[in-house]
């Protein structure tokens, strides 16, 4: 089988072992769930419940406003006690809709099966989308309607699922493809279906041949279906690689995956969709992994959306010996957290507790322009210039420099030997470069 | 388990393991075997001679680090690399208080004015040893042979200057005149290929250094296999050039770099005053590193159909 | 300021060579020995003084779009008098410095005190600013001679320091010794003083 | 072959700013950016083959003949430098506004650049051929940019470093400079001279 990857990139230890092999279970049911009213990228949503409210599992609590964003609805059965700001992960607070669950997971009448596939328009499939709450599940939870109606000039020929869960210590999608190939393939040949494209690609690292295979097996005699065996290397699940690695098309510099006749979406997302198309149930649950060195038992499980990062981390056991730190997502990208009294939400792929061991924190030294920055960089960016001119606040060098393409992946801060914090300082520049540009349009 | 001291700090949260100390540690035990055989072939004056490179190495960087009053990080490894490298470079009938002087320069001159590790864009060691051999000639290039101790003549200064050649034999395993550490071409090249196989170093530098000599030897009539074994190439392709500090940081720009710095060398060789060029050279190529990684930059994703 | 100040600015706080950085050319290629930073400096003074008289003098005279010009035909004039006159009375020192001294004439320290000085003072002033000029640049070139010449030769003005056994260090009477020399100086002058020393000769 | 030696002897042995100090100048003072470096060094070079043939034609046509070089080489030979110069600028900003922009600035600086009379006066030392003192002015030139360029390149990199309070700006460079002419040494006995 043909190994397929892209340029740069590295090669964290993978760390998945002390979950890669267990398989899903239910969470414990909680009983009480805060789900914030933005858990995707754009505009936030309006709750559309009050406080004393009675909701049902699947029940619509926050109305979409704008193309760009999502409903969400409750997770649970259950009385609405409060709508208030709270603390999520992103680390700033926002209007969340708290549920006391009445623990009967009464399911609400719209939760029903809109019908076979074949029956069903691209506008159909489009809708159930939007209106089931789904957004990318790899973690940047940007809306998935909003990539399946890329404007018609693109020409999107090739639909891509990102199964290749480059994040070290993440095993939910590994565990889904294994366990429930079949939605994963239903949900593409759906986005297939809806973006009238005839290629679709599952993307999966050869450190899952488990999960290549059981994939493969699920794909078979669906036509247009290939399942690619990706080298395993950190990033390949960034789309940008993903791309790369599958069709040898490059996005252009600041544009989007369209541009390269391209939508890419997550396994997950895939059996999502496939769930909210058979069952009717919109994006209320997901896997998410929980491990690291500092839990006492590591697991994957299925989570209702708002449950509490302290609840999920009780259920597996608790803190095992001193945790340095507590990491939403996977540890190259993932977001560290201060309070543990946080809801799971859409885009939580990961509850990571490291230790001490697993951090190496060390204090930056001097650049000794060993270049592994600039080979790992899977951009071909410069990190070690670009740091240097983003903590001077150069930006129009910066901005010359290609600030701007820098996914920041994190290969480039792993990597240093002088332990120094490329990314922070770029993606700092980054986003004062884009300031400036705004300041400048407006 | 309540917790309160989390740390929260900006991704990625976990680093690899190899750190500034492991590169240096691992270009010290590859440079060992070099070591070892200069003290097997010259005894107790080329043990002197390394240990009082590096002592003054050290020495000159803790006080300058005091008086500059930043931190003394001197167990980096990185003066004990450039004490011993300057320390391989001389001539074993070398007095020892020039080897003193060799690293002081290295130290001062070639690293701590610019701002200490990381910030010099020459190479220290090669800095110290340009310092020696054009403040005191003499002493630089008077070798002693390793089998009897008497006085004799580098194998490329023997070529040079009486047209006498070495045996490939001799030049690899070491029992010719030359620097403390040039001897042994193969013991060099042992620990170069060491730094490659753990990933220390690159083998662009190196080979493209290697080859632009061979070949260039081969296109001017030069013997290839002599002027790859002789001298201080093996030393300065494998251990100075890849310096990483002042070699570009690139690909595309340490080929260049190597390439460079192989043509000087074989011109210096063949046409120059001096027998051997690859200090020179090396320092040359420093000199316009700046300028290649300005533009020997790698290809950046999606750039080309950018508009 | 009073006229004295126009002298001593010269020698130490507006010093060409330690604080101003100009006429590196001299300064670097003929101080590897003292006698010859001694002679150099001091034509560059009788140069600097005669130039700046005459321009004090005829100031008014010359049309200020062609006054770079003429000032430059005076100075090419009197560092041809002084060219002839080393070679009359001091021949060896004439050849030692042999190209720096037509290149006198290209010499920023004259022009820039012409330009920005005699061309707006009178004769009195001018003569002290080009005397404290002349003087700072001479002990400048001396001093650099001096050090170069104990490390590279072992003697000074040409008289042995330390017998025969001394092993020079022979860096210092070649090219690197003299970037080296006055890098060092200046930096060490730096370490000592409130302001640093600024390159003004290319402005 | 000769000429081919004296130009690489100009460049690499023999160079102007390392070697010979001239041009220390602008060698310190317009090594900040390497592209700004890069264009003086056109400019110079430029400058420097033009008065190379312009001051041996005066030189063998003029002084030689009528017996003033002694007394009135100095005078005419800058007198000719500036009106070049002056001629050159002339030229460019009606021909090229484009080079005249990024060369422009250079050319009043140039004339007192003291590389360009000590080629002249050099030269006419030396008592080079036309074709000789036009090859002696190119290499001096290109040994000028490569110079220029590559401490231009130094400092920029430097630019950021911690370097000891005393040695920021002038010392730094001079020090990079000592290097640098250290470098060049090894070139020495390539070419006899």
């Amino acid at each position: 089988m043909k190994k397929l990857t892209f340029k740069g990139g590295t090669h964290p230890p993978h760390s998945k072992k002390a979950t890669e092999k267990l398989a899903l279970e239910k969470a414990n049911a909680p009983k009480i769930v805060v789900i914030p009213m933005q858990q995707h990228i754009g505009a936030p949503c309006d709750p559309i419940v009050a406080v004393g409210d009675e909701v049902k599992v699947g029940q619509k609590i926050g109305e979409a406003k704008g193309f760009v964003s999502v409903p969400v609805h409750s997770s649970v059965s259950g009385k609405v006690t409060a709508i208030e700001p709270r603390l999520y992960s992103g680390g700033t607070k926002v209007t969340c809709v708290v549920i006391e669950s009445d623990m009967q997971d009464t399911i609400h009448e719209s939760v029903t099966s809109k019908g076979s596939l074949e029956a069903l328009s691209a506008d159909d499939i489009k809708n159930i989308i939007k209106e089931a709450g789904i957004v990318g599940m790899g973690g940047a939870a940007f809306p998935t309607h909003v990539k399946l109606a890329p404007p018609p000039e693109k020409n999107v020929d090739t639909v891509i699922l990102n199964g290749a869960e480059c994040e070290p210590y993440l095993t939910a999608d590994h565990r889904l493809m294994l366990e429930n190939p079949e939605d994963v393939v239903y949900g593409l040949q759906a986005f297939m279906k809806a973006l009238n494209v005839s290629k679709g690609y599952i993307g999966i690292e050869d450190n899952k041949m488990d999960a290549i295979e059981a994939m493969e097996k699920a794909a078979q005699g669906k036509e247009g279906i290939e399942v690619v065996a990706l080298h395993a290397k950190y990033p390949q699940g960034a789309e940008k690689q993903l791309i790369y690695a599958c069709t040898k098309r490059e996005v252009p510099s600041g544009g989007l995956p369209a541009d390269a006749r391209v939508v890419v979406n997550n396994v997950g997302t895939a059996a999502a969709v496939a769930k909210a198309i058979k069952t009717g149930m919109p994006l209320v649950e997901r896997i998410v992994t929980i491990t690291g060195e500092g839990i006492s038992n590591p697991k994957n499980l299925f989570v209702k959306i708002g449950t509490s990062f302290r609840e999920v981390i009780e259920q597996c056991g608790g803190f095992k010996g001193n945790p340095q730190k507590i990491i939403a997502g996977g540890p190259m990208m993932g977001i560290a957290q201060f309070n543990i009294d946080i809801p799971v939400i859409k885009g939580t792929s990961g509850i990571l507790t490291l230790s001490e061991n697993e951090l190496q924190l060390s204090d930056p030294l001097a650049c000794i322009k060993c270049g592994r920055c600039i080979e790992v960089c899977p951009i071909g960016l410069l990190p070690t210039k670009l740091e240097s001119f983003s903590s001077r606040n150069m930006l129009m060098e910066a901005e010359n420099y290609h600030v701007l393409d820098c996914i920041e992946c994190g290969s480039c801060s792993f990597i240093c030997p002088a332990k120094r914090r490329l990314v922070e300082s770029i993606r700092l520049g980054k986003a004062q470069v884009m300031a400036e540009k705004r300041k400048a349009k407006a | 388990m309540e917790h309160g001291n989390l740390v929260v700090s900006s991704s990625p949260h976990i680093r690899s393991k190899e750190s500034v100390n492991s590169i240096m540690y691992n270009v010290i035990i590859a440079l060992l075997p070099a070591t070892v055989a200069a003290i097997y072939f010259f005894r107790l004056r080329a043990f002197l001679l390394i240990a009082v490179s590096i002592i003054a190495a050290i020495a000159a960087e803790a006080i300058i680090l005091k008086i500059r009053k930043k931190p003394i990080a001197i167990n980096d490894g990185s003066a004990i690399i450039t004490g011993l490298l300057l320390a391989l470079t001389i001539s074993p009938a070398m007095p020892l208080w020039m080897a003193v002087v060799g690293s002081v320069v290295s130290i001062g001159i070639g690293k701590q004015v610019y701002g200490g590790l990381g910030s010099n864009p020459f190479n220290p060691a090669l800095v110290g040893r340009a310092f020696l051999i054009i403040t005191f000639p003499v002493q630089m290039t008077t070798w002693i042979n390793p089998i009897d101790g008497l006085a004799t003549a580098t194998p490329l200064g023997l070529q040079k200057m009486e047209g006498i050649g070495t045996g490939y034999l001799e030049l690899l395993l070491g029992n010719v005149g030359g620097s403390l550490g040039e001897t042994s071409a193969l013991l060099l090249l042992i620990g170069g290929l060491y730094l490659i196989y753990k990933g220390i170093i690159r083998w662009y530098i190196p080979v493209s250094y290697l080859g632009t000599v061979a070949a260039m030897s081969l296109i001017l009539g030069s013997d290839p296999i002599f002027q790859l074994l002789s001298g201080g190439l093996m030393l300065g392709a494998f251990f100075m050039a890849t310096d990483m500090v002042t070699s570009p940081v690139t690909k595309k720009g340490q080929l260049i770099f190597g390439i460079g710095a192989g043509l000087i060398t074989i011109i210096v060789r063949l046409y120059g005053g001096y027998p051997e060029g690859v200090l020179f050279s090396i320092l040359l190529m420093n000199i316009f590193t700046p300028i290649i990684d300005k533009y020997a930059m790698p290809k950046i994703y999606g750039e080309v159909k950018s508009k | 300021m009073g006229a004295t100040y126009e002298f001593y600015k010269g020698l130490w706080k507006e010093n060409p060579v330690f604080r101003m950085v100009m006429g590196m050319c001299p300064t670097l290629a003929v101080t590897n020995a003292a006698i010859n930073g001694v002679a150099m400096g001091l034509a560059t003074a009788f140069v600097l003084v005669c130039s700046n008289i005459v321009v004090a003098l005829i100031k008014t005279l010359i049309p200020s779009k062609v006054r770079i010009p003429a000032y430059v035909i005076i100075i090419a004039t009197f560092v041809t008098i002084a060219d002839l006159i080393l070679a009359a009375y001091f021949p060896d020192i004439q050849k030692v410095l042999g190209l720096f001294i037509p290149l006198i004439v290209v010499n920023c320290v004259i022009l820039a005190r012409a330009e920005a000085f005699a061309s707006k003072s009178n004769v009195r002033l001018s003569i002290l600013d080009a005397l404290g000029m002349g003087i700072g640049f001479t002990w400048a070139l001396t001093l650099l001679g001096i050090i170069r010449e104990i490390l590279g030769m072992g003697s000074i003005f040409g008289i042995s320091l330390f017998g025969e056994g001394y092993i020079s260090w022979i860096i210092f009477i070649l090219p690197p010794g003299a970037f080296l020399t006055l890098g060092l100086l200046i930096a060490f002058f730096n370490a000592f003083s409130k302001n640093k020393a600024e390159d003004s000769c290319c402005h | 072959m000769e000429l081919l030696l004296l130009f690489i002897s100009q460049v690499l042995v023999n160079n102007f700013v390392l070697a010979r100090f001239l041009g220390i100048c602008p060698f310190l003072g317009v090594s900040k950016r390497t592209e700004v470096a890069f264009s003086m060094g056109l400019a110079t070079t430029f400058v420097m083959t033009l008065s190379a043939i312009a001051t041996w034609l005066v030189q063998n046509f003029i002084l030689i003949p009528f017996g003033m070089q002694r007394f009135l080489q100095y005078v005419a030979f800058i007198l000719i430098i500036a009106s070049l110069v002056q001629f050159v600028e002339m030229f460019l900003k009606k021909t090229s506004p484009t080079l005249y922009q990024s060369l422009g600035i250079f050319l009043p600086l140039i004339t007192t650049n003291c590389a360009i009379l000590g080629l002249a006066l050099l030269a006419a030392l030396n008592e080079y051929s036309l074709i000789q003192s036009t090859i002696f002015g190119f290499g001096a030139g290109v040994g000028f940019t490569l110079a220029i360029t590559a401490m231009a390149g130094i400092r920029e990199h430097i630019e950021f470093s911690d370097i000891p309070a005393a040695f920021k700006g002038v010392p730094i460079t001079l020090v990079t400079a000592a290097i640098m002419a250290m470098a060049f040494l090894g070139f020495s006995g390539l070419i006899p001279m």
